[in-house]
């Protein structure tokens, strides 16, 4: 992914990326002061802002391979598990039952399978949704401080899931986080960010 | 009481009046209903020039006298009027017509106030799963559900409600078009008081519990949130 | 109540016009079938007295028309005339009646009925009279409380022509309003008001027997020649409107004009009311 | 058009039934409102058993026919009735009084359905700065202070345009209690149309300017969340 | 603060505390796994959630004086300043712009002030939502991961100023963190959670 003289613009806050180069299949971690503009960025990467100037070239990614993860995830109104198959549904795919239960085992959430999703506690909606979005196999994949509210356990547990796919069908990884050391271990690539702009790296 | 109740029950034009009510008011509520949501949903959706006039605007007409829309209506379907051939004049089409005027600003302006709040999320949320627009929009809907449940709920006791509208476009003619408020409008107006009452009593009665059937459906249990 | 039984029609969806004419053409005139609709616009008291409910099956049986109205004021009866909406209308304000025909909309007028108005109010002050002349200058001159219909009606055409020749200007009476209603809700605010008010006597004999509120005014003037209200039919003009059931409202003048309908008319409201609400004329005028 | 508008303007009675229309919609919009916003919130803060019959019931009286509330009241403040010495009927304060009933379950509906959504987080909130409890529902108000526009917007709306209840009630005296509504009405019933037409559309726009009016008095840009 | 006995069940959750005393005007931190019941129990002890059992025995504080920090802070619809002195306009105390001023500037939502509140970053959030619980001097403040999106500098100075409070006059905090070495540093007892109930430490 190549992003080429983007600037965009809210309120006084301006976001300037002249060049960034994304190599795919690759992990690359985000980092940088609160309020420096990263989820400013993702959000625009992702394709939910629309840049006021400049240009995104996915490289061929289509929008439905792309998906993005929140601070705070938007869980529908309704179960756990029919958040979880969300993604399957809108694309028509048939969910293998196993294989969910399997997933929400793994992160512990398996018994709370039919909980209504909005009264799960934050690290459990943040494992729902980054499962939600492991769920359809997108191609680009952003993170935005998802794994900060997770016990430790949990973290290291989804760097390994996170590994693990990488093994498999390596995707595109974009990860904003705050602690340099663990995002450190996992990332091909760290880019620093500051009052909107990228620094040279 | 049951006395009552059962030569109410027993007679024609009673039973012609009730079938009419909730024909015309099944019938203008979901058509309202479809146009007031997806009006409200797309003015929430897009920003244009002249969009908070056109809120304004909306929010006046959801005052819009039912007498004035039924002479507007009136004018239109008369033999004489643009719409004429159709020959819609004293037909429940042409009430649900003159209703269908009056609630589809109610109905859009309340969307348009909820959307506001809920649909954004909503919408960033469709695009990182990769949901086309449709499916968006059809998110959209599911998550507000409740909210045009609501809506739909407030359009529907505003039809059966309305009188100016209803009789000037229906000609509250017995039998065909008369409904149950223009049915109290008429004893209303012969000083039959008690029984006007009675029946608006009746009336209510039965939108209750056609409410209770459509809760009933809805089957849903309101969950609390974890703040 | 005040509803009574009647056969339900199915509702036809289609355009009631042409069928009644295809319908019209293969018929002839003595077999007494299904033949349609046939759409009026009346004022008020005929509806509400009962009057139409008792007619409707017989003019059904004797011609085949299904008779259905729209009761509504006078104006906008005659109004729904001039549009063309319906067939024909049967009203009572004779001035507006010759100018609808003036202006094309009608063929021709038809004095069908009569019955008559009267004053109502409390006893005192007023003392029972048949000159509506002392009754109203009366009312003007102790300021007493008057309900007016100021709705252009026939009843308050009446009305209004009544104080022009005793050359009395009502607004002068602080305690004359304008209900801008219907009948019934005059004569409902004239008894909350303990106010004087004009009404047919059709509409008060059916308001001083089924309304929920006993009313406590009485007639304190009728019986005056002054104080005839004549109902006129008229079809509406089928050269302006050629798709109009002008066969219909043809049948319907004739018929109600016969002999043995205005002997029915003339019996009308005996057994409910102990006296008769309207008195056939039709052929002459009042 | 302009020699109308001149001529309408510098008609007493009409001007009259204008200055009587917003008297009534005001007042009867603001008690209403009071009345209407309390009992919602009461409703969404407490659980009782029968909370979701309250909830049905409220949901159908949003849809009662205001011909049915005008005899109700009627038959509470004529003369032989329980308000009777009260003088009430053919006033405006009758009016009034008929309205609200009319609009206070539009009201109370609408704010317990935004307040669902909106209050349990304020609330909480509140609690964990230590607001007192009228603090906290004074909050709450603020926080949704925007859907209560929109409630009151709506409420007024309905109250301009009602005719049933205003016209029994009332008694639609010129010069008194004649409205713009009532007077379209009596316009309607005398065959004059399209004036009836051109008032209606007068009075929209009257209530298009007000609402212009409340809207600046606002003076509030709305903001973009960051999602 | 002394808790005992106190059981509250939510859907199939069900929290349990024995006994357990904090002591007050210390640094109290509380770690567990997602899910386990620290937000419910801190909910409990703030006054939110009414227990089905038990008491809590706050020493003579009222609820005046006790605070809790949300994990996803609740924003009023207005301006960062509006929200900031909130808690001063419902105790009648006229804000001392200077000293408002001052606390912005650390944290560095000088530039924010006018900005409205809803439309900062998540990391701006919860500083804004620290000084405001700061701001009336609460007695027992609870802190519910409050810290976990702030950038490693922010924390520190977070760190620096919970520790300066409790130099000019002591308050109770409960804290709950997942990074155990962060929160080591600075607390006077862990509690542990796991499953609804605490451990014995
Ligand atoms: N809608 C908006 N209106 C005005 N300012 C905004 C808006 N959205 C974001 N900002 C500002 O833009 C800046 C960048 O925000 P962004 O959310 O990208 O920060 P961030 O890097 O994600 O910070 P954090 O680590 O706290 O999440 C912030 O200063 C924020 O206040
Ligand atoms: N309203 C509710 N209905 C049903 N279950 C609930 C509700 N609220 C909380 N729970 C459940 O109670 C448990 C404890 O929730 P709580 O929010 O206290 O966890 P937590 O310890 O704060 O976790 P985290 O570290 O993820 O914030 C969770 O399993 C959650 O799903
Ligand atoms: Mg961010
Ligand atoms: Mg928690």
């Amino acid at each position: 992914m190549r992003i080429t003289d983007l600037e965009k613009t809210i309120g006084k806050f301006c976001l300037k990326v002249d060049d960034l180069y994304i190599e795919p299949g690759k992990i690359h971690g985000i980092v940088g002061p609160n309020g420096c503009g990263k989820t400013v960025f993702l959000k625009t990467a992702a394709g939910i802002l629309k840049p006021d100037k400049g240009s995104i070239d996915y490289e061929g990614l289509t929008s439905r391979e792309i998906t993005m993860m929140f601070q705070r995830p938007y869980l529908m109104d309704t179960s756990v598990y029919q958040n979880l198959i969300y993604p399957l549904t809108i694309r028509k795919i048939k969910p293998d039952e196993a294989e969910v239960d399997r997933m929400l085992e793994k992160v512990g959430l398996l018994g709370q399978k039919k909980q209504y999703a909005k009264s799960l506690s934050s690290g459990e909606r943040q494992k729902l949704s980054f499962l939600r979005a492991l769920i359809f196999h997108p191609k680009l994949i952003m993170v935005d401080e998802t794994l900060s509210n997770l016990d430790p356990e949990s973290e290291e547990l989804f760097e390994e899931m996170i590994l693990e796919v990488q093994k498999k069908e390596p995707v595109t990884w974009l990860i904003v986080n705050h602690q340099l050391d663990h995002i450190n271990q996992i990332c091909y690539q760290i880019h620093h960010m500051e009052k909107g702009r990228f620094l040279k790296s | 009481m049951i006395e009552w109740l059962k030569s109410v029950i027993s007679d024609p034009g009673i039973l012609s009046a009730i079938e009419v009510t909730f024909t015309m008011a099944v019938c203008s509520t979901a058509i309202s209903s479809v146009l007031g949501i997806m009006l409200g949903l797309l003015l929430e959706k897009f920003q244009f020039p002249g969009k908070r006039i056109i809120v304004r605007m909306n929010r006046t007409l959801m005052g819009v006298p039912p007498v004035v829309v039924g002479l507007v209506v009136y004018l239109l379907i008369m033999r004489r009027g643009p719409l004429g051939p159709l020959s819609l004049l004293f037909t429940i089409k042409g009430m649900v017509i003159a209703q269908t005027l009056i609630i589809t600003p109610i109905i859009c302006g309340m969307i348009y106030s909820y959307a506001r709040k809920a649909a954004p999320g909503i919408r960033v949320f469709a695009v990182t799963m990769g949901a086309s627009r449709a499916q968006s929009v059809l998110l959209t809907i599911r998550e507000m559900r409740r909210e045009i449940y609501f809506c739909m709920v407030t359009g529907f006791g505003r039809s059966i409600s309305e009188v100016g509208a209803v009789m000037l476009v229906g000609g509250n003619i017995k039998g065909r078009t008369r409904t149950m408020t223009t049915t109290i409008s008429l004893l209303k107006s012969q000083g039959i008081f008690t029984e006007g009452v009675a029946l608006g009593i009746l009336l209510l009665v039965m939108a209750f519990i056609l409410q209770w059937v459509c809760d009933m459906l809805q089957k849903e249990e309101e969950q609390d949130e974890n703040y | 109540g005040g509803q009574k039984d009647e056969k339900k029609e199915d509702t036809k969806t289609e355009a009631p016009a042409e069928t009644k004419k295809d319908e019209a053409e293969d018929t002839k005139k003595d077999e007494v079938k299904d033949k349609g609709k046939l759409m009026m616009a009346t004022t008020t008291s005929t509806e509400d007295t009962g009057l139409l409910d008792y007619l409707k099956p017989l003019f059904k049986e004797d011609t085949g028309w299904d008779l259905e109205w729209n009761a509504v004021g006078t104006g906008e009866a005659l109004k729904m005339g001039e549009n063309g909406d319906v067939d024909v209308v049967l009203v009572h304000a004779k001035s507006s009646e010759e100018e609808f025909i003036g202006n094309g909309y009608g063929v021709e007028r038809f004095p069908v009925m009569y019955n008559d108005f009267v004053v109502i109010g409390p006893k005192e002050p007023i003392a029972k009279t048949d000159d509506i002349n002392a009754v109203f200058t009366q009312i003007i001159n102790d300021q007493l409380p008057f309900v007016s219909r100021g709705d252009d009606s026939g009843t308050d055409k009446k009305e209004k022509k009544i104080w022009t020749e005793l050359n009395l200007d009502p607004s002068a009476d602080p305690n004359y309003v304008e209900s801008g209603q219907g009948m019934g809700a005059t004569i409902t605010m004239a008894d909350e008001q303990k106010a004087y008010c004009l009404t047919d006597r059709g509409t008060w004999l059916k308001q001083s027997k089924d309304a929920t509120l006993k009313s406590e005014l009485d007639i304190v003037c009728e019986g005056d020649k002054n104080l005839l209200n004549q109902y006129g039919v008229i079809a509406v003009n089928p050269e302006k409107y050629p798709e109009l059931n002008n066969e219909g409202a043809n049948d319907f003048i004739e018929w109600i004009c016969s002999d043995k309908v205005q002997k029915l008319i003339g019996e009308y409201g005996i057994d409910e009311y102990g006296q008769a609400l309207f008195t056939p004329n039709a052929g002459t005028d009042s």
